[in-house]
């Protein structure tokens, strides 16, 4: 075990995967000689050479559609969109290229790569430096969309990604980057599966579901709660495409009660599908309204960031609305 | 120069000794009778939408030169991103009209499994990726897969063909921008069949030809004669030579007309007028190779014919094979979507199997794409 | 009143506010004069001429970044995307300009503007010429989304949308495009106002809420399911964002019974919202599962069309789900 | 010929009588007065980034020449859709350094509201759409302004700003594309500063110029010393005339170097030599433009001094004033979604106005744009 940062596990697990396979390429912009505006890509490019750190002209649409080309002739790039706000000009590569390939081929082509992409706000960065657009990329069939909150997870499922068949979007929490440290394991064979929850802290009351950032502020929540004598489970998705209902429902037929907590924009977010879900599939059980924890339906603003994002308090606010909820 | 306009063959079919690409006997029948193949094949197409057997069809009329002579420029395991109007290089790269027609017919043998709309192919075996619809997103592709060829250093090239209304997409900009910055070996080949569906090429560029964009992303560019199979040819494998000897991408534009519809949607006589369409129809490709093929000795009028009737005997024999294999299975449907079947898609599958298959909805077959 | 097909009213929805205001211009891709693959511009070349009438080259990122800079600059702009799945090479100015003019502005500049296009199923497209992407702009603050089933809501909708200072996205159901006829008020003032749904039929058993084509699906369902004796309300939402939560929690406030119908695959689609918005506010009168029937969370495929969008029977089978379900 | 480097202001100063543009004494001194003021603008933004006042500072340091000598050929009423590198332009017209500041403090009297990070600046009023983060994007807007323009024959032009990197952009590409064809009074000016934050040009494009790239748009493009105010100048003012009269867009390209990091979050000693930093340190555009000044008598080393102090003084007056302004209302974080509140966010402020504005989170400050 080694103790590092969320960013350290990054640049781990990607170094690891480039030593363990010569089809690994990473591209995207300032990631060579800067080594990633961030540092994700620190010295690779003096380890990897320029045939498999590339730094690209500015264009997301060209790092993915390049991508997706290289991914047809037998590589596995790992591009990075600098920020996740930029990801919008590679849209149409991702949505109608990337998510369709192997479909739409009948199976012969598929393109395995790993879009990697830090997210989310906290930083102040603004509109275009903060939002969490992990919806519109699980409203894609195709996608495989992962959002690690841990170090460990990080570097796990990192791996687990470079390594699947499947089209990745690996939205990596730059708030806690740096300010999240954990033990990780140094075993280079160590993965996390795709599709797994994981319950990160058991609780009898109150289900909370959450992922990415924001776990730890469902934490910070959770222990208010405590004091308050509610227990709180608390759930982080870890993958949001394709999502593990089988930990969500079991969790929520035990505690009867759910707040989904999300950065993201509230309408057609990935809370709402969640919360979609268990009203389809285990209303029966519930016993208060399944509360939304989320950023507002606004532009992610500036100097209000700090009261744009969820709160701890926040999201107290809603433990407490629904374990003290009366139908 | 991207101004002059390469061209070999002229019109009568006479072609300049130092002119002649070396191409075998062989070789020149060979392109001649894909050619021919190729606009069989989308007759055909063609009078199976008009009989209502499938629901859309797209065919290359008049580009046949453009797109065969080209591809004939590059090895079997060089590799074609192309779009949905280069029907003859399947057939050139040996795939049988049959399967092509399974496509078509989006029946339980269509390599694509039923999944895409007409004419949207993918033949791996044949060096071919898959088609999709959206304009120019195979060019940036393309430049994808040079690169990796450049990285794994396979000695092959690719060649990405599109239109001229490509040449305004984000993907052409990205893909030639990229290109030219990698050196990638890739040959970027645009068809300038003159239309996108009704919007002429100087309502889609300002530009004095699309081969003059070439200076933009540091590579050479060439204006082709589209109609002429030879010049076709000769550009292509010149740029197939620089760019597997490492000297990087080129751009090629083959000035031809579409002399037929956009698609079995379209009707030409609402925005572009007859007499154009007249011009064009005189310079048809395949009547100006042949015209060298006489003038050559390599084809008498009836070696003509019956290479014709061959031609479209096997179109017909491969629609009647085509016509009667079932359509896919309804569970196929869950397939593909991840390498394997996540547990949302089982459920969904468990679901759809539960109704038994009954609840289908009418669709509608005709509409413009 | 005049009869006319969905088609019909969007052409002279277009026309009427053409010659109200000169501002007005329509761009995009073969709708000058070839009267666009639909038709919907049809004439409308030949009477307003190039200015106002432009065929661009194919890029749509380019047909909706020149509109937002023409709107910038005090034209009202109505760019046509041939077909929806064509909108993501514009999907950057939509969602990051676009979007967020106003707001990031400080209120100093707006963009006014109606983004039409085709949308859906049911023409035997595939993957690139049916799907439903609606969601993904209705998780974008600052845009609104308009769906319309009725001629007369097409025009009533598309005049109000032209006429409003906020850009709209305007999904033509293009299933029923021609199919659909009705009559429509001649009054060139006649409008229909943005964000509020409409009661399509009144029942008193169950809610169905739906939009766009799949209205006239539902319809045929709950003429099923009264043959069955189950009395279905139907809600047409026609605005998606901002939704009307008021008509739709008032309905199933009275029915405790609700099902969402949509064309769109499922995962993070409207439907999920509309799901979470009563698992929110309402779930205290939900006597039943909240049911959603949406397409299958695969792409759109070609052959199997038929099966793949929900039918009549498939949304029946929603109905009596909740109609007979016992906690 | 865009290969040419367009220059007047010799490195001494000196200029050819025939190569003078026809630019009044005031003039001059004006240009040269908005050079010494932006300067010492993103001096001070630099310094209250540095002292924690401001989360994020983006500075011009060595393109003073560039933008603003370009923005001076246009009329007042002429548009300017920029990127965030061209401060002096609000400068130049009329803005004051408080109300920029206040932007940077995204304070109560922002124009913005507070909604935006420091330098995305809006400035209706003089004539300044609003800038964002996303590279090109104002590009394609520019066309649009300007064939909006074309539509409405207001006699006005639109001027762009960007970089070498958003030449690789979509949005350049649609850009210029769609103004080829539509031939509205549209200058595209390039700031060619060499870098894209880490990414030199040659990994930009391989393209030998950014200017040559006009010509696969079907319009001029010029490449201009973007260190000399005067050569600046008089290139757009020749495109600028060139627009207003019907004849069509221009591209220019600005050839500078950017002397300082790409922002308070960058460190160029990672990526790039400090030999070449220096070398284009001696190329300042103020120090060249005073030479010129000097010699030409219309300033003297005081008078240079004086300006430069008056400046440094009007800088920290504003800091001064904006910082101390409060933050923007929490109830205005809801307003300007859309024209009119709709209830969902109606519902939403209740929802925090209840909390009592007690639920804030901690941001740290430090990150990279
Ligand atoms: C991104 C996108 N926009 C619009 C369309 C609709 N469309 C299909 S083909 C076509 C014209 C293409 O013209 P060109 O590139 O010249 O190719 P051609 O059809 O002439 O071979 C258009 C606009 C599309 N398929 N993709
Ligand atoms: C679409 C997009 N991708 C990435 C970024 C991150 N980024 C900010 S500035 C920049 C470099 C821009 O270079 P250039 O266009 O030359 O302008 P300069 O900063 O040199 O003035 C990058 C990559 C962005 N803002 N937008
Ligand atoms: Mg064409
Ligand atoms: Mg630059």
């Amino acid at each position: 075990m080694s103790e590092m940062t969320l960013l350290g596990a990054v640049t781990t697990a990607l170094r690891e995967e480039m030593e363990r396979d010569d089809n690994v390429v990473l591209l995207g912009e300032d990631i060579g000689v800067n080594g990633g505006v961030f540092r994700a890509t620190e010295g690779l490019h003096a380890q990897f050479g320029d045939d498999r750190v590339i730094d690209t002209p500015l264009a997301e649409s060209g790092i993915v559609g390049t991508a997706v080309g290289m991914a047809l002739h037998g590589l596995k790039p790992v591009p990075e969109i600098q920020f996740s706000d930029f990801i919008f000009p590679a849209f149409d590569q991702i949505v109608s290229e990337l998510a369709k390939m192997r479909y739409r081929s009948g199976g012969e082509f598929q393109c395995p790569m790993v879009i990697r992409t830090p997210y989310g706000g906290g930083i102040r960065g603004g509109h275009y430096h903060s939002q969490s657009p992990e919806a519109y990329f699980c409203h894609t069939p195709g996608l495989v969309v992962c959002t690690p909150s841990t170090p460990e997870d990080t570097k796990g499922l990192l791996k687990s990604c470079i390594r699947s068949d499947d089209p990745v979007l690996f939205f990596e929490p730059k708030r806690i980057y740096r300010t999240v440290k954990g033990e990780v394991p140094d075993d280079p064979d160590f993965t996390v599966p795709i599709g797994k929850a994981r319950v990160a802290r058991a609780g009898s009351d109150v289900t909370v579901i959450s992922w990415g950032a924001m776990v730890h502020t469902c934490t910070d929540a959770a222990n208010l709660a405590a004091e308050e004598g509610i227990d709180v489970e608390i759930i982080d998705a870890r993958t949001l495409l394709p999502l593990d209902e089988e930990t969500l429902l079991e969790s929520v037929k035990k505690t009867g009660k759910l707040v989904v907590a999300s950065e993201a924009t509230r309408f057609c977010g990935v809370a709402s599908e969640i919360s979609a879900i268990v009203a389809e599939k285990a209303i029966e059980y519930m016993e208060a309204p399944i509360v939304r924890i989320t950023g507002f339906d606004t532009p992610f603003p500036y100097a209000l960031e700090h009261v744009y994002m969820p709160s701890p308090q926040r999201v107290l606010q809603g433990i407490k609305k629904v374990a003290t909820f009366d139908f | 120069m991207p101004e002059q306009l390469l061209s070999v063959l002229g019109t009568d079919g006479a072609v300049k000794k130092k002119d002649r690409p070396e191409l075998s006997d062989q070789d020149l029948l060979l392109l001649h009778g894909t050619m021919v193949r190729t606009r069989k094949l989308d007759e055909r197409g063609m009078l199976l939408q008009r009989q209502g057997r499938i629901g859309f069809y797209l065919p290359a009329f008049g580009e046949e030169a453009a797109h065969i002579g080209s591809a004939f420029a590059a090895e079997q395991d060089d590799v074609i991103a192309q779009s949905y109007r280069q029907p003859g290089i399947a057939l050139l790269r040996g795939v049988s009209a049959e399967t092509m027609l399974d496509n078509c017919f989006g029946n339980a043998e269509d390599i694509v499994k039923g999944r895409q709309m007409p004419v949207h192919y993918s033949f791996k075996d044949a060096g071919m990726i898959s088609i999709s619809s959206p304009i120019g997103t195979q060019i940036v592709q393309g430049a994808g897969i040079a690169h990796a060829m450049k990285i794994k250093r396979d000695g092959r090239v690719c060649i990405t063909f599109f239109g001229d209304g490509a040449t305004s997409s984000n993907d052409f900009h990205c893909g030639l921008n990229f290109t030219g910055v990698s050196d990638a070996p890739c040959i970027f080949a645009c068809i300038n069949n003159q239309w996108a569906i009704s919007v002429p090429i100087a309502k889609q560029t300002a530009s004095r030809s699309m081969a003059s964009k070439a200076a933009a992303y540091g590579m050479p560019g060439y204006l082709v004669d589209g109609n002429d199979v030879l010049a076709v040819y000769e550009a292509t494998r010149q740029a197939v030579e620089r760019a597997r000897s490492g000297f990087g991408p080129t751009l090629l534009e083959f000035l031809t007309f579409r002399m037929g519809p956009h698609s079995s949607s379209d009707d030409p006589s609402r925005y572009r007028p007859a007499e154009l369409e007249s011009e064009w129809e005189a310079k048809d490709p395949i009547e100006r190779f042949e015209a060298f093929l006489l003038r050559e000795g390599l084809l008498d009028e009836d070696a003509v014919k019956a290479i014709h009737a061959e031609a479209e005997a096997e179109m017909s024999k491969a629609a009647k094979a085509s016509m009667v294999k079932p359509a896919p299975s309804i569970d196929s449907m869950f397939d593909d979507v991840y390498a394997e079947l996540p547990a949302h898609l089982a459920e969904q599958r468990e679901q759809l199997r539960s109704e038994g298959g009954d609840h289908a909805v009418d669709a509608d077959a005709a509409f413009p794409l």
